[in-house]
């Protein structure tokens, strides 16, 4: 079957360790806040300006000057420290933050990631996305492995303006996790009872299979 | 009076020399500790032909984005458009120049421009549009773009408290862009929710110092729009 | 016990892993503001053939001028020789190499470095030795020199207070190069006069986050020395 | 008679004006806080990490955490900022101090001045002089004209390592206040009682004499 989103999210946060500063995009990233495990703690860092985003507000401590990166109301947790723009991606980019998950139209297998924009069609702007996947040290993807038609999304070259070029090593999908290295996919593991054949049916890009694929565990 | 009190009691004084085709900077992260006074005033005055740095472009009838119901915009730099249909519009027809930047690039652009650095190296955005046209190189094994700094005629920005010199400081996540931004404006006008006396402000604490301010208001009011309410059970 | 609890109880336990031929950040402006006993603990272990990265290299006898007398350091970058008799014998006499760089472009250098930003132009410099086989070039009618940025093994700093998590705050000017150098060291030391509990700083008034802080330990003693003490009738 | 060092601070501090955001210089630069003129209010800036640095404390309210440039004690008055160097250069490379004076070992014609080491004998290192003289939109260098034996420091050509290049416009000494514009030094004022001719004697470089120099007044 294939993976939740919430299920996505769960698999991702199991790539979270003690003592993590992490930032998370929009959409699946966000859910990973939810499953972080027992005995792990990890600091969110929204670049907006924020170091230790903690959980929505209620009614009675709602603060328009309080949002994380998404504009969402948000609260701080013990031990936050606020900050300017400059800041944020001076830790960003300087490489200060553990993990950064993120989300994306596609991948390919040189490493290179589209999320930004569909010419003539959709633009958002890249907001931080490019600098987070130029400085983070340790980049997941979240993403569906193939669109609503069945057409793959991990391919062999981007079709889409680039987010960045080479950056990407890991990404999780609904399907599958894989690593990207040597200008290929590798299968590392799959969804509990998703079929490697139908991994392989929806992915474009030059995928290599072990001859053992475990099932993620959760 | 000292050369020092750079409080204004007016939204057309702290404006005065505002004029079409400035360059303006724009504090704010989405409609989060944006100048919404000033923002108004330059709606009002209708000033056009604005080259306009800001993260966000408000939305739709709010923030900016009522400088680009006139069409008050003809060269927009942000990050981000967001859900502001009519950015989206003017940007796909090609009505409004948009030069799209990576936010942390924006940032250090903004904060090189104030501090007299014309251009720097950084990673963020080799290999894509981004990159296009622009200076690249290896340095010890990485690819870089060199990305030149960014400055403004005027710095309109929010912080949450002034003292009459211009000091300011920030209230949480308000402060985003607004101190790099007070720093490159050549007039930079800070409009606050609260100004008071010099000495009043702990010297230790303040996130931009008066040098960077040459003009404070206190705002009329506040709406603080909310653009996602998310609250818990 | 928590992955976010930064505190440590001894100055070997602060240094652990820090050996010879390190580049090392020490903070302060001339012996304001330095980590005392961090550099006491490196003039014990007696590590040599250290790039050290200072604006200045203390007095005779006290702050890094003990590194001297030890001649723990083979190369020195800093801005400031001043009074300090041994470091200006150590440097005519070439047996330390010495870079030194104008102040404002040491501190740009090194916070560029924590901040990803591996080379910036500037005006300073231009003209002069400090440019001598570097590029310059011209933007917008003025002369620039290109400068890469710094980091360091071990950044060596002091602060004022911090919390269990290495949230920092500085007092008064001996903040100086502090900040910048907690975000260039790979492993960044705290040496701070109070360590409190994790919510007890302000978060809109931390000076250094603690993303940047590996360690922190409470000073023993500061002896605080002043080098020139002025005071009116 | 020859500017005592007071009476050339005091003819520095005639061109402050009221809103003056300043940085003295060690040396004569420093006494200029002693002459503010009446209705003027200036704030000065210290480069490591001061904007608006007072008197001189007591000894009871001496601060080994509150120190100038010169790494003297001082007090902060009403109204001030403490910062990082980074910032702090920041306001200085950026343009942002109005007025900066400092002294010189020697400056030519074209601008040039050196400061900050005199080869084989001398080494102080340049502190923050090379940012200040590459910053400040308006420099003023305070300097005695020649050298105890009588050789002029206003020079063709600097001898010494420079501190800038092109960058000064205002030179006081204790005979004259010059501008340097056009590849030469231009008399503007002499102190009283000091003729052209010794002015002139005392000035390698071009010195550009109008018809009519009239004398500080203090």
């Amino acid at each position: 079957m294939a993976l939740t989103r919430e299920q996505i999210a769960m698999r991702v946060a199991q790539e979270l360790e003690d003592g993590f500063y992490v930032n998370l995009g929009i959409g699946i990233p966000t859910l990973v806040a939810n499953y972080i495990p027992e005995g792990v703690k990890v600091m969110l860092q929204s670049e907006n300006g924020l170091l230790g985003m903690g959980q929505f507000p209620t009614e009675e401590t709602i603060d328009p000057d309080l949002i994380n990166a998404g504009k969402q109301t948000v609260t701080a947790v013990t031990g936050a420290a606020f900050f300017s723009s400059a800041e944020s991606f001076a830790m960003i980019r300087g490489g200060h933050v553990d993990l950064t998950v993120l989300g994306a139209f596609e991948v390919d297998q040189e490493g290179n990631i589209a999320s930004w924009m569909i010419p003539g069609k959709l633009v958002k702007g890249m907001g931080g996305a490019m600098d987070l996947v130029a400085g983070a040290e340790n980049i997941i993807v979240t993403m569906t492995h193939a669109n609503k038609h069945g057409v793959s999304k991990i391919l062999k070259k981007c079709t889409l303006p680039l987010t960045g070029a080479q950056c990407i090593k890991r990404v999780i999908t609904e399907l599958a996790l894989m690593e990207i290295k040597d200008g290929a996919f590798h299968l590392i593991e799959r969804a509990p009872g998703v079929s490697v054949e139908e991994i392989q049916e929806k992915t474009e890009a030059d995928l290599v299979v072990p001859d053992d694929v475990p099932e993620m565990k959760f | 009076m000292s050369g020092f009190d750079k409080v204004v009691h007016s939204y057309e004084e702290a404006l005065e020399g505002f004029t079409d085709n400035m360059t303006v900077m724009v504090g704010g992260f989405g409609l989060c500790g944006i100048p919404e006074g000033l923002i108004e005033q330059v709606y009002k005055m209708g000033c056009s032909g604005l080259t306009a740095i800001s993260n966000n472009a408000g939305v739709d009838g709010f923030g900016l984005g009522k400088w680009l119901e006139k069409r008050q915009i003809s060269t927009m730099i942000g990050s981000y458009v967001g859900e502001n249909e009519l950015f989206e519009k003017l940007l796909l027809s090609g009505e409004m120049e948009v030069i799209l930047t990576p936010q942390g690039t924006l940032a250090e652009k903004i904060r090189a421009g104030g501090a007299g650095i014309p251009a720097f190296f950084t990673a963020t955005g080799f290999g894509t549009q981004v990159a296009e046209g622009k200076e690249t190189r290896n340095i010890d094994g990485r690819d870089y773009v060199l990305e030149p700094s960014l400055t403004a005629d005027f710095a309109l920005i929010k912080a949450w408290k002034a003292d009459t010199m211009g000091n300011l400081i920030f209230n949480k996540t308000a402060m985003n862009f607004n101190p790099m931004m007070a720093t490159a404006g050549k007039i930079t006008v800070a409009e606050v929710e609260e100004i008071v006396e010099a000495g009043e402000l702990d010297p230790n604490y303040i996130h931009t110092p008066g040098i960077y301010v040459q003009r404070v208001i206190k705002g009329n009011s506040f709406e603080k729009r909310i653009e996602q309410r998310t609250v818990r059970a």
